[in-house]
């Protein structure tokens, strides 16, 4: 596959590269020409106000959206690359890249362990997954991780009668059951309680250099909690990036946050 | 594990049935002439036909009530390997049509010479059988591999079905589609060298359908028990998280529908000799929804649900059809309405309706104590 | 796993009820009755049609015991609806002959339906009397056609519209075999006659050199015309064309509303219809079909003692002794419903001859030649299981009757008629 | 009366010397008949043996008496009686007025009850019609309505009659409306093939080339095969012919074109109208409503009981009977709206949360009022008249679009806008968006969310039924009327996108056009069949219809 977007300061491995991508949806461009670079075990903080791209950036990096242009490329550790905007899916997810979602999305007839059974790391196939027989392997690394995410006393209950919290942790544990390479992560703080968020901030940072992340959020609490670098997209493109600090005093990010926030405080 | 057990059980319920329904044709048999106990040939073929109505309404549930894919042409499949079958039974007439000519009757009345060459094979009863089930089978495969590639999802998969259903339904209308048209095929005498009219024929095809239905039940909860049932229901509820945990749930569900329309075409194929004939209403919009109507009234993603379903609703249908002539389609219209209002999980789960309703019953009048 | 084992109680216990029931053998018949069927669709998109038939069918069966039964019993009319659903109609004509015994059956509209039931009574050794103009090429040994065949119905009607100077004949019908044999039968005929094929219209299919199918044709249920409208405007802007309608049952409705609407008169072209007697002019706006013409064995407006006295005491029976679900108001008298009628008095002159209600009896009786003296005039049973009657023409009025104008009298009942001419 | 030996002269080969035959004896016939006037001829006619009724034909034809039309009318459809007395029989003509005027003078009398009662309807047997109908017709090129003088013009073109030329020879040269002229030398030209010089008949060829005579096509074609039989003529008239013929073949083509678009708009206004009702109660409320088609039903049943209403009130023939539609059309609404109303608050509402019950549900409802309609109206359809004024049809541009049609195309607009002011520009438009987006987040705000979901359940229920009142003038009105529709409407509110009212409408003229434009190479069923192809495919390619909605949730 083709490296020359690829940095020349490339002194960490990178994971993930994202160069040059449009993306327009009617004439209306959610991503404009935007530049993103990942590093192995890295955690990244995207914050930006509605309608920044966030999610169509996800969706880009995931393969639900192709990119009109540009080239997304992720990078294996043995060196080969794969351009992410030919591969469908599950193809992408195969290659390691997990997803979460905002709106906490899991099996709700299934019980929570048949929830983590469906998403192990095995083949994945018509017939490999009709024949498949549960290990004791598997089942020790269910058991691991449900206790991660604080589930292991409800293993046999069905998903759809946690609370929604607990619907956020499952997705995590599924997440976390692929073994991913690179977790992509959408407002899990979203609808918690605060003890919650601070565990679940707690679990992310406790994932930090084993698996990369790339969390999406808008709760400056938790991010002051968790970022490390912060990437502030601002209409399709990148507006800053830097520690959390820095990003936070920037006059530009002010302004655009600040400008919609205040409106919106007319508006109520 | 407490799956085999379950497993015991279901398996008991499941012998205990096949026995019950292996009295129709013993007390056919071997039965009085009269009296309770006695059972005409008509009533074998008439529960024949309800089986395969069962056997259908099993078929859909598969793809609507563990997939969550609303399929709108199950009649259609039925049709096709009710028509695959008709062409074989139509050749074993022989010369003993209206035309004593070896053609099937209505191709001489519209002018044939020979039989067209795709007929030819269906003198052959193991390609007739294999027919019944790759061509519903070939038809679900291009059609599902075309829709699902695209994402066709929810109400747009169940309306693209109905489409094709009633564009493939106005083209088996047609005289010159060599399928004989609205008359259809009818009025056969042989299958297998045994007159399909004779009681015992008509036994050994009860007993065939009941068999049919056996395996559908056993392939139905053998996936189920497996990991690839599980990916199914999960597909029901959040197909893109399967989509997102590196399942191809294009794959998945096409081999679901495929399954699901070769079923549909055995279950066809057996109704056909049983009915005495097939036409191509049988394929019409009307009698896709009629299958969806018997799987909600049964109890949509139960594994007795659907059979219940179709055979009570028929069993009401056949009889008010001739005890109520005038007032049948109120009646039935009417339970089905009151099946949605006081039923939602269908028959089947009155029983936990009923159990969640002592159980509240039980913790108020203990709160009140 | 209490569950699955209530579940499986419940489904032995529906499965004993409906085995019981359907077991439950309908009480003997006394011994001063006799078991009729009709079968009929009460509901569906036949019941248009089919409905009238029931109702005439109980009415004769109430004249008849009224005058004494037949052979002294008298007639228990059992009824079933064939919902217009065919593999229903061959469920019902089996329990009709299996479980009820019915000594004769009065049934069946289309023609998909007769197929589907004719196995059933030729199983059973029953009876069938079909009542509605069919495509002929059929004889089975268990049923009788009081049906018009194509010979008495088409080949009249266009040799009335060939005498009257009409040298273009456009073909339309409804996809299905009644249209099509019909047409094709025509197309032969009127080549005989020498019309040339081009004044033929509405299309000519070929296979080889044999015309397999003559005509235009639309599906069941047909509600866009204006395409074909506007063909047989073209076809007939030159003069001197008509129109052969098999287009069947509702889908006439918007056909004639088209043609009223593209200002083609029956003067400029009249049309011709086979599928349209005064039952289905009820739902149809006569005004605009005044002058269009129809061609049956029996019309409402025929001036006989006869059938005075049948449309009165059909009248009288819906005001005093129908059941409550027969429609009572605007009822008229039609073809298909006087066949019908007929049918039942033959059935009945034939068990007065046999002496006796037993099928193989009455049909050989039947086979002998029995006459009637119906609404319609004389009619009278043939060898091959057919009728001799009379054939009218007529032309539509303002008020949905007929006007009758010329009777062809014992017109032969020939099924086979592919390939005679 | 026309006397034998006149036609023994006749039978040379040559047609013209037929009708010159034939206008010596009209010309003896009118001397002979002057001092008679119309009304005697037709009095006479009237109880002439079948032997004598041609000769006064050919007498009343040489009348230009409009009177004739009158009477004829009314003998026609019923309006003469024979009144049989001691003293002789009278023909007498029942008037609009309700007067009984004698045939032969006009004059009014008046009859006693019994002498009403004895008199006996006369009618016009069907071979005399025929022949009367070309006198009426030459009456007509005299007429005041320019339809009439068309039509009429034709048709004596058509007979190919010698004796109609002078008539509309002497019509052209006063006629003034453009379309009558054409009419009017169409007619000359194709009664000049058959009469006229050969010189004539060339330039006739001529003008019917220029005119795209489609009457004239058999006309032509005749022409061309009688000159091909000719050994000894050359070949130029019979290339004219041909040429002309492909010259209207062509012209015929491209009308067959124009107006299969136009057919195409009108199918595609009636699946609109038809399916409107379903976008708002499928596509914006999610209920698979399976009952629509009986709401359609009863569109259809309510314009029957309207017109029955008015039937029964002015009569028939009255001059209000015309309104009865207009009428119909609101009432339909609100009955069905009224209907809808009561179903969503007695069952539909249960349902919101489980929108795949509601098929089922739906289904049985619609089962039981199919059953309904018949236990009340009767198994069979029921007859509903178009109104007078919507007969007929407009000339435009050589194709004709009938009234109906053109009223379908125009009631499909209006509902379009109307449906679009209502949801955009009122406030229950405005609560009905937001409760269709986000039920919880709508109650929440304040919109009285269940009175919002029975308007606009009663809404789609008015505007299905508003679509039977519709194809009440086009179709049948029956117990399963609407079932025909059914499968259709689906298939139009899905092809547009669910919820998509905009894309509905597309969606609907689209499937009407493709329609329309197959149907002439295909026919009616292949047409219907690549109808569905068509969508299928299309749907393959826009998996979300025509206007898939955007949504941020994963599930939807």
């Amino acid at each position: 596959m083709s490296t020359h977007h690829t940095p020349l300061y490339r002194d960490t491995p990178l994971i993930l590269s994202v160069s040059g991508v449009t993306k327009a949806f009617d004439g209306f461009k959610a991503i404009d020409d935007l530049n993103f670079y990942l590093e192995e075990g890295e955690l990244r903080t995207i914050i930006g106000p509605n309608g920044a791209g966030k999610s169509t950036f996800m969706d880009i990096i995931t393969g639900r959206t192709r990119p009109d242009v540009g080239s997304v490329t992720m990078h294996e550790k043995d060196g080969r690359d794969y351009n992410l905007a030919k591969l469908r899916e599950f193809e992408i997810n195969r290659r390691g890249i997990g997803r979460k979602f905002q709106t906490p999305s899991i099996y709700k007839s299934h019980t929570v362990y048949d929830n983590l059974i469906l998403s192990l790391n095995k083949k994945r196939g018509v017939f490999a997954t009709l024949f498949y027989r549960e290990s004791r392997e598997d089942r020790e690394r269910i058991m691991e991780v449900l206790k991660t995410v604080r589930l292991d006393t409800r293993a046999n209950d069905l998903a759809g009668m946690l609370s929604h919290g607990q619907k956020q942790w499952l997705e995590i544990g599924m997440l976390l059951a692929q073994d991913p390479r690179l977790l992509l992560i959408d407002e899990p703080a979203a609808g918690m309680s605060d003890e919650e968020t601070e565990r679940t901030g707690e679990l992310l940072m406790s994932l930090e250099n084993k698996h990369s992340l790339i969390v999406i959020e808008h709760d400056m609490e938790f991010i002051r909690q968790i970022a490390r670098k912060v990437t502030v997209l601002h209409q399709g493109h990148v507006l800053k990036e830097g520690s959390f600090e820095s990003v936070k005093a920037d006059p530009e990010v002010i302004q655009v946050y600040l400008g919609r926030q205040g409106k919106r405080a007319e508006n109520n | 594990m407490k799956f085999s057990t379950e497993m015991k059980k279901e398996m008991g319920i499941l012998c205990l049935v096949t026995g019950l329904l292996m009295l129709i044709p013993l007390f056919n048999a071997v039965g009085p002439e009269s009296g309770p106990l006695s059972v005409s040939a008509f009533q074998v073929s008439l529960w024949g036909k309800y089986l395969t109505y069962a056997v259908l309404a099993m078929s859909l549930n598969l793809l609507w009530g563990y997939t969550g894919l609303l399929c709108l042409c199950q009649s259609l499949f039925f049709a096709l390997g009710g028509y695959a079958m008709g062409m074989y039974l139509m050749l074993m007439i022989g010369e003993r049509g209206a035309y004593k000519s070896v053609l099937p009757d209505f191709m001489v009345f519209l002018g044939y010479q020979k039989l067209p060459l795709h007929w030819e094979p269906f003198y052959n009863f193991a390609f007739t059988v294999g027919a019944v089930l790759w061509v519903p089978g070939l038809l679900a495969f291009v059609f599902g591999f075309l829709a699902f590639r695209s994402r066709i999802k929810g109400v747009y998969f169940s309306i693209l079905t109905q489409a094709l259903t009633y564009a493939a339904c106005l083209m088996f209308f047609r005289n010159d589609f060599t399928f004989g048209g609205n008359n259809g095929f009818t009025d056969f005498k042989d299958i297998l060298g045994c007159n399909i009219n004779s009681d015992a024929t008509i036994r050994g095809l009860f007993i065939a359908t009941t068999a049919l239905m056996v395996c559908t039940y056993l392939i139905t909860s053998g996936l189920l028990a497996s990991k690839l049932g599980k990916v199914q229901q999960a597909i029901r509820d959040s197909e893109n998280r399967v989509l997102f945990s590196g399942y191809s749930t294009t794959s998945f569900k096409l081999m679901i529908f495929v399954l699901s329309a070769m079923i549909a075409g055995a279950a066809g194929a057996l109704y056909v000799p049983q009915v005495g004939g097939i036409n191509p209403s049988a394929m019409e919009a009307a009698k896709s929804l009629e299958v969806v109507v018997w799987v909600a009234v049964g109890g949509r993603g139960t594994k007795w649900g659907p059979v219940i379903g179709a055979i009570l609703v028929n069993f009401i249908k056949s009889y008010t059809t001739h005890a109520f002539p005038d007032y049948w389609l109120i009646i039935m219209g009417g339970m089905f309405v009151c099946v949605v209002l006081f039923m939602p999980d269908g028959i089947v789960g009155v029983y936990k309706q009923a159990k969640s309703y002592f159980a509240r019953q039980r913790s108020l009048e203990t709160t009140a104590a | 796993m209490e569950n699955s084992f209530k579940k499986i109680l419940s489904l032995v216990a529906v499965a004993a009820f409906a085995l019981s029931a359907s077991t439950v053998r309908a009480d003997d018949c006394a011994d001063d009755t006799v078991k009729v069927g009709i079968l009929h669709s009460l509901s569906g998109t036949m019941a248009i049609s089919e409905t009238s038939l029931r109702d005439v069918l109980l009415f004769t069966f109430d004249e008849i015991n009224a005058s004494g039964g037949v052979l002294g019993k008298m007639i228990e009319p059992v009824e079933a609806d064939g919902a217009s659903d065919w593999p229903t109609f061959a469920e019902k004509a089996e329990e009709l002959l299996a479980k009820d015994e019915a000594s004769a059956v009065f049934g069946c509209w289309t023609s998909v339906s007769r197929k589907f039931v004719l196995p059933v009574f030729e199983k059973y050794k029953g009876l069938l009397f079909y009542p509605v103009q069919y495509e002929g090429e059929e004889e089975s040994p268990n049923i009788f056609y009081t049906a018009e065949a194509v010979g008495q119905q088409a080949i009249p009607a266009v040799d009335y519209l060939l005498e009257e100077g009409y040298t273009k004949f456009y073909l339309i019908g409804t996809d299905y075999v009644y249209p099509q044999t019909t047409n094709i039968v025509l197309f032969e005929y009127l080549l005989s006659k020498g019309i040339p094929v081009e004044n033929i219209g509405g299309g000519i299919r070929y296979e080889g050199d044999v015309a397999v199918s003559a005509g235009n044709y639309t599906p069941f249920g047909h509600t866009d015309f204006q395409q074909i409208v506007a063909e047989i405007k073209d076809f007939a802007a030159s003069g001197d064309a008509c129109v052969v309608n098999t287009i069947n049952g509702d889908a006439n409705v918007p056909f004639f509303k088209e043609i009223a609407a593209s200002g083609l008169t029956s003067d400029d072209c009249p049309i011709v219809s086979f599928s349209l007697s005064e039952d289905e002019f009820r739902g149809l706006p006569t005004k605009d079909l005044v002058g269009h013409l129809g061609c049956w064995t029996y019309f409402m407006s025929i001036d006989t003692p006869a059938n005075d006295s049948f449309k009165a005491n059909f009248q009288d029976w819906l005001a005093n002794d129908a059941p409550a679900a027969v429609a009572k108001e605007g009822r008229v008298t039609c073809s298909p419903m006087v066949l019908s009628y007929n049918g039942v008095y033959l059935w009945k002159a034939a068990v007065e001859k046999a002496g006796t209600f037993d099928t193989d009896a009455v049909i050989a009786a039947l086979e002998s030649g029995i006459s009637f003296d119906g609404p319609g005039g004389t009619v009278t049973t043939q060898k091959n299981h057919h009728l001799t009657k009379s054939v009218y023409i007529g032309e539509t009025l303002e008020d949905g009757q007929f006007e009758i104008l010329e009777v062809m009298p014992d017109v032969y009942g020939e099924p086979w008629l592919k390939g005679t001419f | 009366m026309i006397p034998h030996f006149f036609f023994l002269g006749c039978s040379g080969k040559s047609t013209v010397k037929q009708w010159i035959c034939l206008l010596i004896t009209a010309a003896i016939m009118t001397s002979a008949a002057s001092a008679r006037d119309a009304r005697t001829v037709m009095a006479e006619l009237m109880q002439a043996e079948r032997a004598e009724q041609a000769g006064l034909i050919e007498e009343l034809s040489t009348y230009g008496d409009t009177i004739i039309a009158d009477i004829y009318e009314a003998w026609r459809t019923g309006g003469i009686y024979l009144l049989e007395q001691d003293t002789g029989s009278q023909l007498l003509q029942f008037t609009d007025a309700q007067e009984w005027a004698l045939v032969h003078n006009g004059a009014v009398i008046t009859l006693s009850e019994a002498e009403a009662a004895a008199a006996k309807k006369q009618r016009p047997a069907r071979a005399l019609r025929k022949q009367m109908k070309r006198i009426i017709d030459t009456l007509g090129l005299k007429a005041d309505n320019t339809a009439l003088r068309i039509d009429s013009a034709i048709k004596l073109g058509r007979s190919q009659k010698a004796e109609f030329i002078p008539a509309l020879e002497a019509r052209l040269k006063v006629e003034t409306d453009k379309q009558v002229l054409s009419a009017l030398q169409e007619a000359l030209a194709i009664s000049r093939l058959a009469n006229g010089e050969d010189a004539q008949v060339v330039e006739a060829v001529q003008t019917l080339k220029a005119l795209n005579s489609v009457a004239a096509r058999a006309f032509l074609e005749e022409l061309m095969q009688a000159e091909g039989d000719n050994e000894h003529a050359d070949n130029s008239l019979s290339d004219a012919c041909a040429e002309a013929l492909i010259s209207i073949e062509r012209h015929m083509k491209q009308q067959e074109f124009f107006g299969s678009f136009f057919r195409g708009f009108s199918t595609g206004s009636v699946l609109l109208i038809v399916s409107f009702g379903l976008a708002i109660t499928f596509g914006l409320m999610g209920v698979i409503n399976m009952a629509h088609g009986e709401f359609v039903a009863i569109g259809g049943y309510v314009t029957f009981l309207v017109q029955n209403f008015f039937i029964q009130t002015w009569g028939l023939s009255s001059s209000a009977f015309g309104w009865y539609f207009i009428v119909a059309l609101p009432v339909s609404f609100i009955v069905a709206a009224v209907i809808g109303l009561i179903m969503e608050v007695s069952i539909i509402r249960f349902l919101y949360r489980r929108p795949l019950e509601s098929l089922l549900c739906t289904w049985g409802i619609s089962m039981v009022m199919q059953q309904g309609f018949r236990l009340i109206f009767g198994a069979a359809n029921v007859q509903v008249n178009n109104p007078t004024w919507l007969m007929g049809n407009l000339s435009f541009a050589g194709f004709q679009m009938s009234y109906t049609r053109l009223l379908i195309i125009l009631i499909a607009l209006v509902v379009v806008a109307l449906t679009w002011l209502l949801l955009r520009q009122t406030n229950l438009g405005l609560h009905i968006r937001a409760v269709m987006q986000n039920r919880h987040m709508a109650s929440s705000l304040g919109v009285p969310v269940a009175r919002v979901n029975r308007m606009t359940f009663a809404l789609g229920c008015g505007l299905a039924a508003l679509g039977g009142a519709v194809l009440s003038q086009i179709g049948n009105v029956g117990p399963s009327m609407g079932q025909a529709y059914i499968v259709d409407s689906f298939m139009v509110v899905v092809t547009g996108s669910v919820g998509n009212l905009l894309g509905a409408g597309l969606s609907a003229m689209g499937i009407g056009l493709v329609d329309q434009l197959l149907q002439p190479s295909l026919g009616p069923v292949m047409g219907k069949i690549t109808v569905f192809v068509v969508i299928i495919l299309f749907l393959q390619w826009r998996p979300g219809g025509l206007f898939p909605t955007l949504s941020r949730s994963l599930d939807d």
